[in-house]
């Protein structure tokens, strides 16, 4: 191609702090094709778009580089600035001098050098580049929202209230999550059950949204705008249109050893079950690996006592498909299990506890009614010991290497209405630092400290030691007062770190959206597109995506629903054009390509072509762009080269290649 | 042997090519650009014969023949008119007026304007960008007048704005002393008063004397059908001349592509006299 | 004449090979090519056909014809250098010789090709005679004496002794230069070996070859021939005729992109591969049919209508050795014969 | 021999074929090349013996275009690769009849002609009928002895076995040629130093001379235009200009037939240079197998290929030995 | 030897997915985690787009070292597309030190877009090898130098 143009951008001093940019213009100038070098401060900005434009249209330029920052920043901008100058958007390049060379480079020599060959390499490219155009495909207006807490609850509440279609899909048999296990919340310490039941009964009740309990999703296909999803609505083995949910059969249900997921395990639950009185639906599934009935055929009191023959022992999972627009993973988090932490005798003492497990002896509807007793005889504890960053902020393999951000203010919490309720009880809380960033936090520390008499101790515990009395011996070091301490407790609260429901790494993979190292879901962009995942059509909400409180939750629910809301507003989508396309005059028709596509874009036909002079009906490949999704796994499983990804051929890459190692 | 003067006034290898300069670009249709070439320190590459190739090559980018279309009278430069079909042609057509190409020629046989066709009176047909290597022809003539009898051109193609050449064709040729120039397009077309229809069906609607010796240029399709008018006209197969062209790269009868028969096309043609063509076997 | 012992030969290569650049047959992972003479070559005179033809000295299989430099879209051409040294190739046969023969007609006939030129000039063969001519041979045919290759220098093996003679002044002066290792010999000293190599020549199944009914005058009667249709159907279309073959001179010329521009450079090509006519707007022989029959018309008809009758065939057997799918110029001449009866 | 005439003739009789794709009589004793009969006349001059080594599957590419039937003949290493040429919809199965037929092992002339025999007029023992295990070579210089097995083709020392994976019907028993280790050649290279390693592929390949033979004679490289010869990675090349070319080649060639080649051994049969090009192909096969489980490329002509299959547990690359 | 190693400066081409190692190799760049310039970064909708002939081209023109990198196993935003591109990688860097070349001048790594440290570390350690093997000299094409 002749007729290049290049735009050296400056990023303030962010590049030419250690790119010398004029350098690197002057060198572009002598590539074969360039007709055209400049640089200017922020190319990016009203301006610096303003000089693209001009010279596109005085140099009549075909295709244009940029050299600037990542173009997974401004790759769009620069396309539209081309596309309003009048080239297609398809003709630009970016060189990323920036992220990848003078952010990472000191050296100025060093990082023109760098700046110049990448520069070089984006114009051997953009030399290849054809005119793309995206082609349309159609919106289903209906989202699915994975996780029925309270993020989904309120993603879901926000969609429907801007009239599209939502399914809320929730693993247990009941929505509401976490929050529905929590006594109170923090600052305001209002009950966590009277503000979340609310929501609840609207999302069971709205008309747009559908509730898919006790489900699991089990397979995705498709992409932005078309998803084809399939729900696997697990046997509850009680007929839902029947049940009355008047909770006879819960009464009656002789098995009841199972452990109450509800109540964090702390005291059993019956084969037959609602986790929890307030649940939605009011439906109680039977749990197959406690029934009697379900185990060896004998028993049957559940389906006797059901005076609306809901009980249907014979009840099979059942898959149902699904199209939606949009999918919002909001997948929640589970406390992080403390096997590596020994030290604080957490499998040995019943009175070591999490803070999840306290806030159900501290809830009337828990274990203890209410009640602060220890849960290995029932005593009331005299002495309570906090202690924080149990797997948060660790450096080693044992725990989470980030902050879990709510345990210092649910800590607080539990101190305060301890405290309050018991103003016998002495509170100790060990922590490393108290980290109070948020409306009245600090001022809801700082009551606990002044007004509630807890005693903050800044260090570490060493070590839990359970005594023969049954006491607890806390082996702590006061930071400040720089001594080993040793306190006595009757009961000791780990502030066990979160981390992702572990689920979400299947859902990741369905839905091809990418997971960091700890399993949080990566947002597209970490500060302008938090809700958004890389991959398109795919949302963010709640803690699956990183730690966060009910509020910092819901306002993300919200943000991710209006960009759901934003996305089913449209009729059409266009489409990456990005895609495979295959050389139908050399393709041999041996399927290959069709063998690797993860989207079923390939099909074959048999096709009349004319080669050179000759013509014959041959099979050859057919891509189906809707479907394509650019990866280009059968561009390289062609063995004669037939398919190519447009975009990225093979003579791009090559040509690039070529300008790196010249 | 060759009676070429390839690379005469240079003394590398033939198969070397020279630097040129492009010294003027001209759109002659949508997909049709007539380009200007010099030396670099100004004047002609090299001297040419009527009917004669070179070689125009972007290094890196490829290198095919085309022919001469400028001629040799033009003492000043050489110019090619090239279609756009394929990679090479695509980059030549974005060149700038001042960049540089490679040029190796001048290859392959002439039309025999000194020999054959002295005295003689000229028909030319030619179809579409098929005018190149003709134009060579027709301007030698033109401008060597008095050595030649008169001069018929018929010239068609597939739509007006596909006419190339056709400033030059109003404005010299149709005014040339005892040229008459008759100019056909394939479908009727808003603004087109002139002739509408095939150059073959065109050209026996003409009615020509038959004492004419006849030079035809253009797609294969149409040079079949032109001789088959010419023959039905009176013709015979001795009084029509043609050139072929056939996938070249050494220029110079060696490298075997545009071997048929006995003959190679870049150096024993490109122009044949008909019956010859029809000597060789069936491969072009 | 002189001889040499043949024990002394290696002396030979040395004495030689320090003046000039030698290239000898010889021996690599079991097959014998020519290749430069260098410490650890394995000469071998006892294969009698090397793979590649003698061809590649003159008319390799690649050679950079020029370089051009682009910088800021302006280019040089630079030409590449010509053979400019002597060099000696030892141990050519017969066929190979008359091979270069047809490539002379090619390569030196107007436009002169100055690479070509430049290393035939330079060139000195000495040309070895064939002492256990093979199955496959059929160069009589051709008019070549195996026993007697008119190379700068004939040489005979016979006995113990190579036997040496000159018969260009080039010759001449080389075996003056090696003087110092041969002694004085005299013609009727191979006259046996001789009489002996033409009595095996007889017996060689293809002696009786018959070229009747080929030449320059027949293209029509062969080309619309009904056996091509038979004759290429195993032909798998690869270039091993042609890359063996002392005469096939078809070439392509190449773009290399280098660091710093382009090398121009031209390689062997085969008329055999499908896109050795392929142009953007078609192909003026779609099959394979066409293509096979272009080879052998080549050589049998079209080469002798433009070189007096010279064939462009040597008869040295290295198709009927290596074609892999025993697709042969030996079966083409047959099938027309038999037609012909 | 006159078995399988009798049986063709038969079948054209039958009306059940239009042609026959097998071996016609060469001029020499070592010859015959792939034919068409088109008729039970034209088998007059079909043979089968020791030297049709010639895998026909390939030509049956061609041979799908054809009107009607046509009846070929594999050996049981050949049917491997027509089961993948029909996996990959390169041949048509409904339009070729497959007599598969016995084989007792083929020999290789260059084999012979490396034991420094010359001026061969005539073979005697490689007929398929004759149960001996010792060839009679005549030559010009005299008659020369030599074993069958040390006459045959690499591929028949390491045979996979007499089974034909797909048939129509079968003719004539095949014999046991099995007395190799197949991989031995590969473990021998893969135990040299890197040095050794590219000092031994380096003299190989430095003989070859692009001819492409091996790539067109193989049943897997059935593409219509290699990449070697077309633009779309700017790799057009045709001659072995540099050291580099021929390593890329030969390992580009490998690697798009791995996991497809059945290992049938015709490029190291018909590589005039005599390039033991099948020590890359096994090199791949060797490594699928290991890494990826065992593999038999056309064993069946529907299972997935290692190469357009996974699983989640692969082994990485820095875990290849 | 070793002045001479430390002058030598590799060429290192890097084929990065673009959800995951671009992105990572992007973080590194906004966290500030220097590493080589010798290596340069071509961008790949996907690790299974990279065709053993880039990588044999990469080396051709005179890369000392050549590395892939893609979303971890599981991660891939194309669901299979690093599956495939492990087969092939793996197969294609055997072939390649069976014929002679250096094991060290391949390598495969996945680094998601949130591992920065990993791209850096990754990208230190790999130049840092092939510093130590020195200029590829088995497996260029001579010509590029010209």
């Amino acid at each position: 191609m002749h007729g290049i143009g290049v735009f050296v951008c400056h990023c303030g001093s962010n590049i030419a702090a250690t790119v010398d940019v004029e350098k690197v213009v002057e060198m572009a100038k002598l590539e074969p094709g360039v007709v055209h070098a400049e640089e200017y401060q922020y190319m990016c900005s009203e301006a610096g778009q303003e000089k693209i434009a001009t010279a596109i249209r005085e140099k009549n330029l075909k295709g244009i580089v940029v050299c600037s920052c990542s173009p997974r920043m401004h790759e769009a901008t620069f396309r539209k600035c081309a596309e309003k100058a009048g080239i297609n958007p398809y003709m630009v390049e970016i060189a990323n001098i920036r992220e990848q060379c003078s952010w990472i480079h000191k050296d100025v020599e060093e990082g023109t050098e760098k700046a110049v060959i990448l520069t070089r390499a984006a114009i051997a490219k953009v030399n290849l580049n054809t005119s793309l155009v995206p082609g349309e495909s159609l919106v289903t207006k209906r989202a699915l929202v994975i996780g029925g807490g309270i993020a989904g609850i309120q993603t879901a509440l926000d969609i429907a209230d801007a009239g599209y279609e939502v399914d809320i899909v929730e693993k247990t048999p009941s929505i509401g999550g976490k929050m529905s296990q929590l006594d109170k919340t923090f600052p305001t310490l209002d009950c966590s059950a009277c503000i979340l039941t609310p929501k609840m009964v609207d999302a069971a009740a709205h008309e747009k949204i559908t509730l898919y309990t006790y489900s699991e999703v089990e397979k995705v296909s498709g992409f932005v705008g078309d998803f084809t999803v399939e729900i696997r609505k697990k046997a509850r083995y009680v007929n839902m249109d029947k049940c009355t949910g008047c909770g006879v059969c819960m009464e009656k249900c002789p098995s009841k050893k199972a452990p109450s997921e509800f109540n964090a395990g702390l005291n059993n639950r019956t084969a037959i079950y609602t986790p929890f009185a307030q649940a939605i639906p009011n439906v109680p599934v039977i749990d197959p690996n406690q029934c009697t009935k379900l185990k060896t055929g004998k028993c049957g009191v559940c389906e006797k006592f059901c005076q609306a023959g809901a009980i249907d022992y014979t009840q099979q999972d059942e898959i149902v498909t699904q199209k939606y627009g949009a999918i919002v993973v909001a997948t929640g988090f589970d406390v992080i299990k403390l096997d590596n932490y020994d030290e604080y005798a957490y499998s040995q003492s019943k009175d070591v506890i999490t803070s999840l497990e306290l806030e159900r002896i501290m809830n009337a509807a828990g274990p203890t009614k209410g009640h602060l007793e220890r849960m290995s005889d029932g005593k009331h504890p005299k002495n309570i010991v906090f202690i924080q960053c149990v797997g948060s902020r660790c450096n080693d393999s044992k725990g989470k290497p980030y902050c879990s951000k709510i345990c210092c203010m649910y800590t607080a919490k539990h101190a305060m209405l301890i405290r309050d309720k018991y103003p016998d009880v002495n509170v100790t809380v060990f922590y490393i630092d108290v980290r109070t960033p948020g409306k009245n936090f600090d001022e809801f520390y700082r009551r606990a400290v002044e007004e509630y008499g807890v005693n903050y101790v800044k260090g570490q515990v060493g070590k839990v030691t359970p005594e023969p009395d049954g006491s607890l011996t806390v082996h702590g070091v006061d930071l400040l007062e720089n001594k080993q301490l040793k306190v006595s407790a009757d009961m000791v609260v780990l502030a066990a770190a979160i981390e992702p429901n572990p689920a979400v790494r299947k859902i990741a993979t369905m839905l091809t959206a990418s997971i960091d190292t700890n399993n949080f879901l990566t947002e597209a962009h970490p500060k302008l597109r938090p809700v958004e995942s890389p991959t398109a059509g795919v949302f963010l909400s709640g803690v699956c995506q990183g730690p966060k409180d009910i509020p910092e939750t819901v306002s993300q629910a919200g943000a991710a629903a209006i960009k759901v809301v934003g996305l089913l507003a449209k009729d059409k989508l266009l489409t990456n054009p990005c895609t495979a396309k295959p050389d139908e005059l050399r393709c041999n028709g041996c399927s290959v390509c069709a063998n690797v596509c993860p989207y079923g874009a390939i099909s074959y036909e048999d096709k009349l072509i004319n080669d050179h002079g000759v013509r014959e009906t041959r099979r050859v490949a057919a891509v189906n762009s809707a479907l394509c999704q650019g990866c280009g796994a059968c561009t390289v499983a062609c063995p004669s080269g037939v398919m190519d990804l447009q975009g990225f051929s093979n003579r791009q890459i090559i040509a690039e290649v070529d300008a790196i190692c010249r | 042997m060759c009676d070429c003067n390839c690379h005469q006034n240079y003394n590398l290898d033939t198969l070397v090519p020279m630097v040129g300069i492009v010294t003027d670009i001209r759109q002659e249709t949508p997909d049709v650009k007539t380009f200007r070439v010099n030396a670099p320190e100004g004047g002609k590459l090299f001297e040419h014969k009527p009917g004669q190739c070179a070689m125009v090559s972007v290094p890196g980018v490829g290198e095919a023949m085309f022919s001469i279309t400028s001629s040799p009278t033009n003492k000043e430069y050489q110019e090619f008119s090239i279609k756009k079909c394929g990679v090479l042609t695509d980059y030549l057509h974005d060149l700038q007026v001042g960049d540089e190409i490679m040029v190796r020629g001048p290859y392959g046989n002439n039309f025999p304007v000194d020999t054959e066709l002295k005295g003689k009176n000229l028909l030319f047909v030619a179809g579409g960008i098929g005018l190149a290597p003709l134009r060579s022809v027709i301007n030698y003539v033109l401008d060597n007048r008095d050595d030649y009898g008169t001069v018929d051109i018929v010239y068609g193609s597939r739509s007006a704005d596909d006419l190339v050449q056709l400033k030059e064709i109003q404005e010299v040729w149709m005014k040339a002393k005892d040229t008459n120039v008759y100019l056909t397009i394939d479908r009727p077309q808003e603004g087109w008063d002139g002739h509408v229809g095939f150059v073959p069906s065109y050209l026996s609607e003409l009615e020509l004397s038959t004492d004419k010796t006849v030079l035809v240029c253009g797609p294969p399709i149409m040079i079949k059908f032109v001789l088959g008018a010419l023959t039905e006209m009176g013709f015979s197969k001795e009084q029509a001349y043609t050139t072929l062209e056939l996938r070249m790269k050494c220029g110079v009868g060696k490298c075997g592509r545009c071997n048929i028969g006995s003959k190679y096309v870049c150096k024993d043609g490109p122009v044949f006299r008909c019956d010859e063509v029809d000597e060789l076997p069936n491969e072009y | 004449m002189v001889k040499i012992k043949r024990e002394n030969l290696a002396e030979l290569y040395k004495l030689i090979s320090a003046e000039k650049s030698l290239f000898v047959p010889a021996k690599k992972a079991g097959q014998t090519n020519y290749a430069l003479y260098g410490a650890d070559t394995e000469v071998d005179l006892d294969t009698l056909k090397t793979v590649k033809s003698a061809k590649e000295l003159f008319f390799p299989q690649s050679e950079t014809l020029y370089n051009v430099k682009t910088v800021d879209n302006k280019y040089t051409v630079t030409q590449a250098e010509l053979q400019n040294e002597e060099f000696v190739v030892f141990g050519i046969r017969g066929c190979d010789l008359k091979g270069i023969e047809v490539l002379d007609k090619v390569f030196l006939s107007d436009p002169v090709d100055s690479f070509y030129k430049a290393r035939r000039e330079n060139g000195i063969t000495v040309a070895l005679s064939c002492n256990e001519p093979e199955e496959s041979c059929f160069c009589t045919v051709f008019g070549v004496d195996p026993a007697d290759a008119k190379g700068d220098i004939t040489a005979t093996l016979c006995g113990e002794y190579l036997y040496m003679k000159a018969n260009t002044e080039k010759g001449e002066k080389l075996l003056s230069d090696c003087a110092s290792l041969t002694e004085a010999a005299d013609e009727s000293e191979v006259a046996d070996e001789k009489a002996k190599i033409a009595e095996i020549l007889k017996k060689l199944p293809y002696a009786n070859l018959s070229l009747e009914g080929w030449d320059g005058t027949v293209t029509e009667e062969k080309f619309n021939s009904p056996v091509w249709e038979e004759l290429y159907k195993p032909c798998l279309a690869c270039g091993t005729c042609t890359f063996v073959c002392p005469t096939c001179q078809c070439y392509d010329i190449k773009d290399y992109k280098t660091a710093n521009g382009i090398q121009k450079y031209r390689c062997w090509d085969s008329c055999m591969y499908s896109d050795f006519t392929m142009m953007a707007h078609g192909n003026n022989r779609t099959s394979q049919l066409q293509r096979f029959r272009q080879r052998f018309m080549h050589k049998l008809v079209y080469f002798p209508a433009n070189n007096d009758g010279m064939y462009s065939c040597v008869g040295c057997g290295r198709c009927v050795d290596k074609c892999p799918a025993s697709a042969n110029i030996i079966k083409v001449i047959k099938a027309f014969s038999k037609e012909v009866d | 021999m006159q078995e399988i005439i009798s049986r063709l003739e038969q079948l054209f009789a039958e009306g059940k074929i239009n042609r026959v794709l097998g071996w016609k009589k060469g001029d020499l004793a070592y010859n015959p090349e792939v034919s068409y009969f088109e008729s039970a006349e034209a088998l007059k001059d079909f043979v089968y013996d020791g030297f049709c080594g010639a895998n026909l599957s390939k030509y049956m590419i061609q041979g799908s275009a054809l009107e009607g039937v046509t009846a070929i003949l594999l050996k049981p290493c050949d049917t491997y690769s027509f089961n993948q040429l029909i996996k990959e919809h390169r041949v048509d199965r409904e339009k070729v009849y497959i007599i598969g037929i016995g084989c007792k092992g083929k020999l290789n002339i260059e084999t012979i002609k490396a034991m420094g025999i010359k001026g061969i007029t005539g073979i005697k023992g490689a007929e398929i009928d004759c149960a001996c295990d010792e060839l009679t070579v005549e030559t010009l210089y005299g008659d020369k002895k030599v074993a069958y097995k040390d006459a045959m083709l690499e591929r028949c020392h390491v045979c996979k076995g007499k089974e034909h994976m797909i048939y129509d019907e079968l003719l004539l028993e095949s014999a046991d040629t099995l007395d190799g280790d197949r991989f031995a050649g590969v473990d021998a290279i893969e135990a040299l130093s890197p040095e050794e390693k590219f000092e031994f592929f380096r003299k190989e390949l430095s003989k070859c001379i692009r001819c492409n033979a091996c790539r067109n004679v193989c049943p897997a490289c059935s593409c219509r235009k290699c990449v070697f010869d077309s633009n779309k990675f700017d790799s057009e090349q045709k001659a072995n200009v540099d050291p580099f070319n021929e390593s890329m080649f030969h390992i580009i060639r490998a690697f798009h037939v791995a996991g497809r080649c059945t290992d049938c051994g015709e490029c190291s049969r018909v590589c005039p240079q005599g390039i033991p090009l099948h020590l890359f192909n096994r090199k791949f096969i060797k490594d699928i197998n290991e890494y990826y489980g065992d593999f038999i490329a056309g064993e069946n002509a529907e299972e997935k290929g290692p190469l357009t299959n996974f699983t989640l547990d692969d082994m990485e690359a820095s875990e290849r030995r | 030897m070793s002045i001479n190693n430390e002058e030598f400066r590799p060429q290192i081409v890097a084929f990065c997915c673009n959800w995951c190692s671009y992105a990572g190799a992007d973080l590194a760049g906004s966290s500030r985690l220097a590493y080589p310039a010798d290596v340069k970064i071509i961008r790949v909708p996907c690790s299974c787009r990279v065709n053993p002939m880039f990588i044999l081209r990469a080396f051709e023109k005179g890369a000392d070292g050549v590395i892939i990198c893609g979303c971890h196993p599981g991660d891939c935003h194309y669901s299979t597309g690093n599956y495939y591109a492990r087969r092939r990688m793996t197969l294609l860097f055997s072939m390649l030190d069976y014929v002679g070349i250096e094991r060290g001048r391949t390598r495969v790594e996945w680094v998601s877009a949130a591992e920065g440290v990993k791209f850096s570390q990754t990208m230190n350690e790999f130049v840092e090898t092939i510093r130590g093997l020195g200029k590829n000299v088995r497996l260029g094409d001579l010509r590029c130098k010209k």
